[in-house]
């Protein structure tokens, strides 16, 4: 699938409810016939809850709202024509103010990958739905997201620190994460 | 009777198995490759390009190619390289050049990674092959690797 | 009452055992909390972080030259191919134009890289089901990998003989002439390795149905490199996404379908066998040219995401560079293989026994400094 | 009768001649039991050394050579490192038993010594019941590994001593058959009667295909009742660390792997005993010479001792599962059609006699 389709698809998932006449309800998700149906009146993509951008990566890069990760994340993978099966990263990452994650798919069946990227502003208690329920891969990646960026995934079986000691203070991978001793500083 | 064939087949399997430890065993006395280090110290040649230390070579005249750009000190990952400079008149032009005045090497630190020589413009630093690093006294592997007296070769310009 | 066996209360419960970090199987620092009833294992619980260095908060202060010689220390046994992900991952953000001898070179030495790592994992892979032998015979045919590659680079396992743009030093006159040398050696030492453990009974029992994955756990699991070809993922990104001169030489993919700890073992044999192919394909053919482009002393990636895979002898390695244009990478995250493996050890193991646990381990061929970076 | 062999009787007539006859005996029971540890240490060491130069060939390397001529005193040294090493243990272990399994472990290999009939004159003790009494000393050893895992307080020593309860409990069963095979021909378990039944050929040669049979069995079950690989689920390094003895260290630990050593040997000379004619010579060419039995015992046992260290390095190690597989379906049934085809030879008179 192209980007252009992906995006397409993807987009008229979670439509605006602000912008749209016709709301889609997410609750229609779980039905693949009705998306199929959307893909084929080809209608112009709605302006969306995702925001999409090709800008600067060579993967098609989506950015998610925290409350619709999971629910986004379910349909990518279940969804017979993108089934994303292969999670290949998971990063935490610290954008400055934001704190966000991102998930790298691909799908094994139709080859085409994508980014989805999920940033909360919340830099005390950051957190995520977690998708380990999804892809099983996804289970060690947030705990080491956890573990470096202190970023929560709830639901998750087992969240505890997966590298450092569980007395560890601190995420280290954090940009304002400070330790005179141990760090080296060029 | 796939109870006896399993059988048969299970012990030739392993007489195979044997067959093939038992030619090393009859071969052993040539087919030894078992280094005995300090024994073989005479013969023990590093290639080339072995990456043993960091070494500044000097010529007859006690003069090294380092102008003191310090490259390599940029260059290194883990601060293995600093290199003391100050500024000398250079006694050709008369103008005030840069020159080191020591060139101090790490070779704790050092994580052979060859960017520091991948960077000098002058060749100056180069590989030794040199393996046998190991001494009693931590302070024993800071070097400085300019000769005392030493200076820069005429006409190396970076 | 009299108190008999019959009435007796006698109670059995599972109990927790560390395995590691200081254990002969766990090839490392690796610690796997086990819990075991009697000799099944239970559950299987990594705790991993004793040789953490975090060289991805390292990679946030270096420069993209420096970076590479970081990655020598992940996966020490496929350094050269680590190497080469990170070179990627830069040259392709800076579009650069890499002379086709540069690739050419690149692709030789990672499969003979990859030769090298499995020929230590065989020589493992032996000693871990008892055979000690087999650890020996593996490291001397390594051993002559380990001389072309000092001969060339200067170093034996952290090579650095990638800078972006291409590669650090031409290779060495020497270095074809060794290379067949060691191609015409290995094909002999091969069937050999089959004569001595692969067709041994004792070991096909000990491996057959064994820590079976199966392909769609293996997906979702992440699992890659051999040990998911052999539940029949066909995961190679030398064939999907093929980078330097990978999409020029002609090899298959080796796959099973079997899933078990036997499969994954004759997979990576088959792999040895399509390596030595690939090399024998290219070692002829090395074009003229330069071993290197020019690049910016300071090289400094446009702003943006970038992303690259490589299959390493463990799997898929992902570099993932952000960068915000400055000099140094404002994140960089390595996906590593051994991470993702390693996550699949619990469903793998749960149900076997200790020695089959092993075993698995052994078929994972795991590096603790790849899962912990 | 030799001259070299007579001294033995002469020292014992000088015994019994300078002293009242109890406390003679007594004397000469501790000589006898002096030279026989001596040779018990000296033999262990040697069969360490010989392991691990056989290694060493097998595995392309070159072995100890450094300590002494071609590394001959390499593990002298190496035991002198462990009697002055530290003995550690565990704060919650139970002492006693602790500190008791290793002499259980090597009093019991000491004790099978000495009914081994090393030539004619050279046997310590010839008792009646001979291969009864080697089958049921040499798996006392298993009760002192037993109790050194349980009383380590250590979960891997733990499951090495209970591994190695399954394992012997299993492989007694194949040793005893495979040698009561053997005793239909003899009709003795007397090992010096044993040994004159052989003078008309070995048994292994006289009991012809069953006999091979019973000595591929009795060198499977052999290995695994030493604990070896590929029988070493005991140890299983890659599995349990060191097993059994993860907690031992210094001399107790020595005395744990010296008593590997010396079983191996024993079960090796059991095989000469029973199978090759003991210190017969082949084809009766040394006959007039009765002291070189000594050479052709030790020179017969050392080959098998060199086949389970080739078997050693060869193998992989078995699973726990499969270790009573091979013996309850595989060792045992055949092991008892073996002996009922052994009866009917000897039954029919088929055995072949020079």
């Amino acid at each position: 699938m192209t980007n252009e389709a992906l995006q397409q698809l993807i987009g008229s998932w979670f439509p605006n409810p602000e912008v749209d006449e016709i709301p889609q309800i997410i609750e229609n998700l779980e039905t693949s016939e009705v998306l199929e149906e959307n893909v084929e009146s080809s209608k112009p993509i709605n302006p969306s809850l995702l925001e999409f951008t090709e800008e600067g990566s060579q993967f098609l890069s989506i950015l998610v709202q925290p409350e619709h990760l999971y629910a986004l994340m379910n349909q990518l993978k279940l969804n017979k024509q993108t089934h994303f099966d292969y999670l290949f990263c998971l990063s935490g990452v610290d954008w400055g103010e934001e704190l966000g994650v991102v998930y790298h798919l691909e799908s094994t069946t139709h080859r085409h990958s994508i980014v989805v990227n999920v940033k909360t502003k919340n830099r005390e208690n950051p957190n995520f739905d977690s998708i380990c329920d999804i892809w099983r891969t996804a289970e060690f990646h947030e705990r080491e997201a956890f573990d470096f960026f202190g970023i929560k995934f709830n639901n998750h079986p087992n969240l505890k620190r997966l590298f450092l000691t569980e007395d560890w203070e601190g995420f280290p991978l954090r940009k304002d994460y400070v330790d005179e001793i141990n760090m080296v500083i060029k | 009777m796939s109870y006896f064939s399993d059988i048969y087949k299970g012990i030739k399997t392993l007489l195979t198995g044997m067959s093939v430890t038992g030619k090393y065993f009859l071969n052993s006395r040539k087919g030894a490759i078992t280094q005995q280090y300090p024994d073989n110290r005479a013969t023990l040649k590093m290639f080339d390009r072995f990456r043993g230390e960091v070494i500044m070579p000097h010529d007859e005249n006690n003069e090294h190619a380092c102008t003191g750009c310090q490259k390599c000190e940029i260059a290194c990952p883990n601060g293995t390289i600093e290199i003391i400079w100050d500024r000398g008149i250079d006694e050709d032009t008369g103008k005030k050049k840069k020159k080191i005045d020591q060139f101090v090497y790490h070779l704790s630190m050092c994580t052979m990674c060859a960017l520091c020589i991948d960077v000098c413009p002058t060749d100056a630093i180069i590989w030794g092959q040199n393996f046998e690093n190991s001494v009693y006294d931590r302070t024993k592997l800071t070097r400085v690797l300019n000769e005392p007296g030493s200076k820069v070769r005429a006409g190396i310009e970076d | 009452m009299q108190p008999t066996i019959a009435n007796t209360n006698f109670k059995t419960e599972p109990y927790q055992i560390n395995m590691g970090p200081q254990h002969p199987a766990t090839h490392g620092v690796l610690n796997l909390l086990l819990t075991i009833d009697g000799e099944i294992i239970k559950k299987v619980e990594p705790d991993l972080g004793y040789i953490h260095r975090s060289i991805e908060k390292m990679c946030e202060r270096d420069s993209y030259q420096q970076i590479v010689h970081l990655t020598d220390r992940m996966d020490y046994l496929s350094s050269n191919i680590n190497n080469e992900a990170v070179c990627l991952a830069v040259e392709n953000a800076l579009q650069l134009e890499i002379p086709e001898r540069v690739k050419v070179i690149r692709t030789i030495i990672g499969e003979l890289t990859r030769i090298s790592s499995h020929c230590l994992w065989w020589g493992v892979m032996g000693m871990d089901v008892g055979a000690l032998t087999t650890y020996f015979y593996g490291f001397r045919d390594r051993e002559m990998l380990n001389d072309i590659f000092e001969e060339t680079c200067g170093a034996r396992l952290t090579m650095n003989y990638n800078v972006p743009g291409g590669l650090m030093l031409d290779i060495h006159p020497n270095f074809v002439k060794r290379v067949k040398k060691f191609v015409a050696h290995f094909k002999t030492k091969i069937p050999e390795y089959d004569r001595l453990l692969t067709d041994n009974v004792i070991f096909q029992k000990r491996t057959k149905g064994v820590g079976i994955l199966s392909k769609e756990d293996a997906i979702s699991f992440g699992v890659t490199g051999p040990v998911g070809r052999a539940s029949g993922y066909s995961c190679d990104v030398r064939k999907y996404h093929p980078y330097s001169a990978l999409d020029k030489v002609t090899f298959k993919e080796c796959l099973k379908t079997e899933g078990d700890t036997f499969a994954r073992y004759q997979v990576r044999i088959m792999e040895l066998w399509e390596s030595l192919s690939i090399v024998e394909q290219l070692i002829d053919n090395i074009p003229e040219g330069e071993h290197r482009v020019a690049t910016n002393a300071v090289i400094k990636l446009p702003k943006g995401e970038y992303y690259q895979k490589v299959e390493t002898a463990r799997g898929e390695l992902g570099v993932y560079i952000i960068s915000t244009g400055t000099k140094n990478p404002y994140r960089l995250k390595f996906r590593s293989p051994g991470f993702s493996n390693l996550s699949a050890l619990n469903h793998m193991a749960v149900g076997g026994k200790i020695g089959d646990l092993v075993a698995t381990m052994a078929t994972l061929d795991l590096v603790i400094p790849d899962i912990d970076r | 009768m030799n001259k070299s062999l007579s001294i033995l009787t002469n020292i014992h007539d000088w015994l019994f001649s300078i002293m009242p006859e109890g406390v003679a005996s007594i004397v000469e029971m501790v000589l006898i039991g002096v030279a026989y540890l001596g040779f018990f240490a000296i033999a262990g060491l040697f069969l360490v050394l010989l392991e691990r130069r056989v290694a060493a060939w097998f595995q392309l390397r070159i072995g100890p050579n450094r300590v002494g001529y071609l590394g001959l005193l390499q593990t002298m040294a190496d035991a002198l490192k462990l009697v002055s090493k530290e003995l550690t243990g565990t704060i919650k272990a139970d002492k006693f038993l602790y500190n008791l399994a290793p002499y259980f472990v090597i009093v019991s290999s000491l004790m099978a010594l000495a009914v081994f009939p090393f030539t004619k004159e050279i046997q310590a003790f010839d008792i009646n019941i001979g291969v009864f009494f080697l089958i049921a000393i040499s798996s006392i050893g298993v009760i002192g590994i037993l109790i050194g895992g349980w009383a380590s307080n250590n979960k891997f020593a733990l499951i090495g001593a209970m591994r190695s309860g399954v394992q012997t409990i299993s492989y007694e069963l194949s040793i005893g058959l495979s040698l009561l095979t053997m005793i239909l021909i003899t009709g003795s378990l007397q090992l010096s009667e044993i040994v004159e039944v052989q003078k008309s050929g070995w048994l292994i040669v006289q009991g012809h295909v069953p006999a091979i049979i019973a000595f591929m069995i009795y060198m499977i079950a052999g290995t695994a009742e030493t604990n070896r690989a590929p029988f070493d689920m005991v140890e299983a390094e890659s599995e349990l660390g060191a097993g059994f003895h993860t907690e031992y260290s210094g001399m107790k630990f020595a005395y744990f792997f010296l008593a590997e050593f010396i079983n191996m040997f024993i079960i090796a000379a059991i095989a000469t005993t029973i199978f090759f004619g003991a210190w017969l010579s082949p084809f009766g060419i040394t006959e007039s010479i009765p002291w070189l039995g000594v050479f052709w015992f030790m020179g017969k046992a050392l080959i098998l001792v060199f086949l389970m260290m080739w078997f050693r390095w060869t193998f992989p190690r078995l699973r726990v599962d499969q270790l009573l597989t091979l013996e309850w379906k595989y060792l045992l049934p055949i092991n008892l059609v073996n002996i009922l085809i052994m009866a009917l030879i000897v039954w029919l008179n088929l055995t072949i006699k020079f």
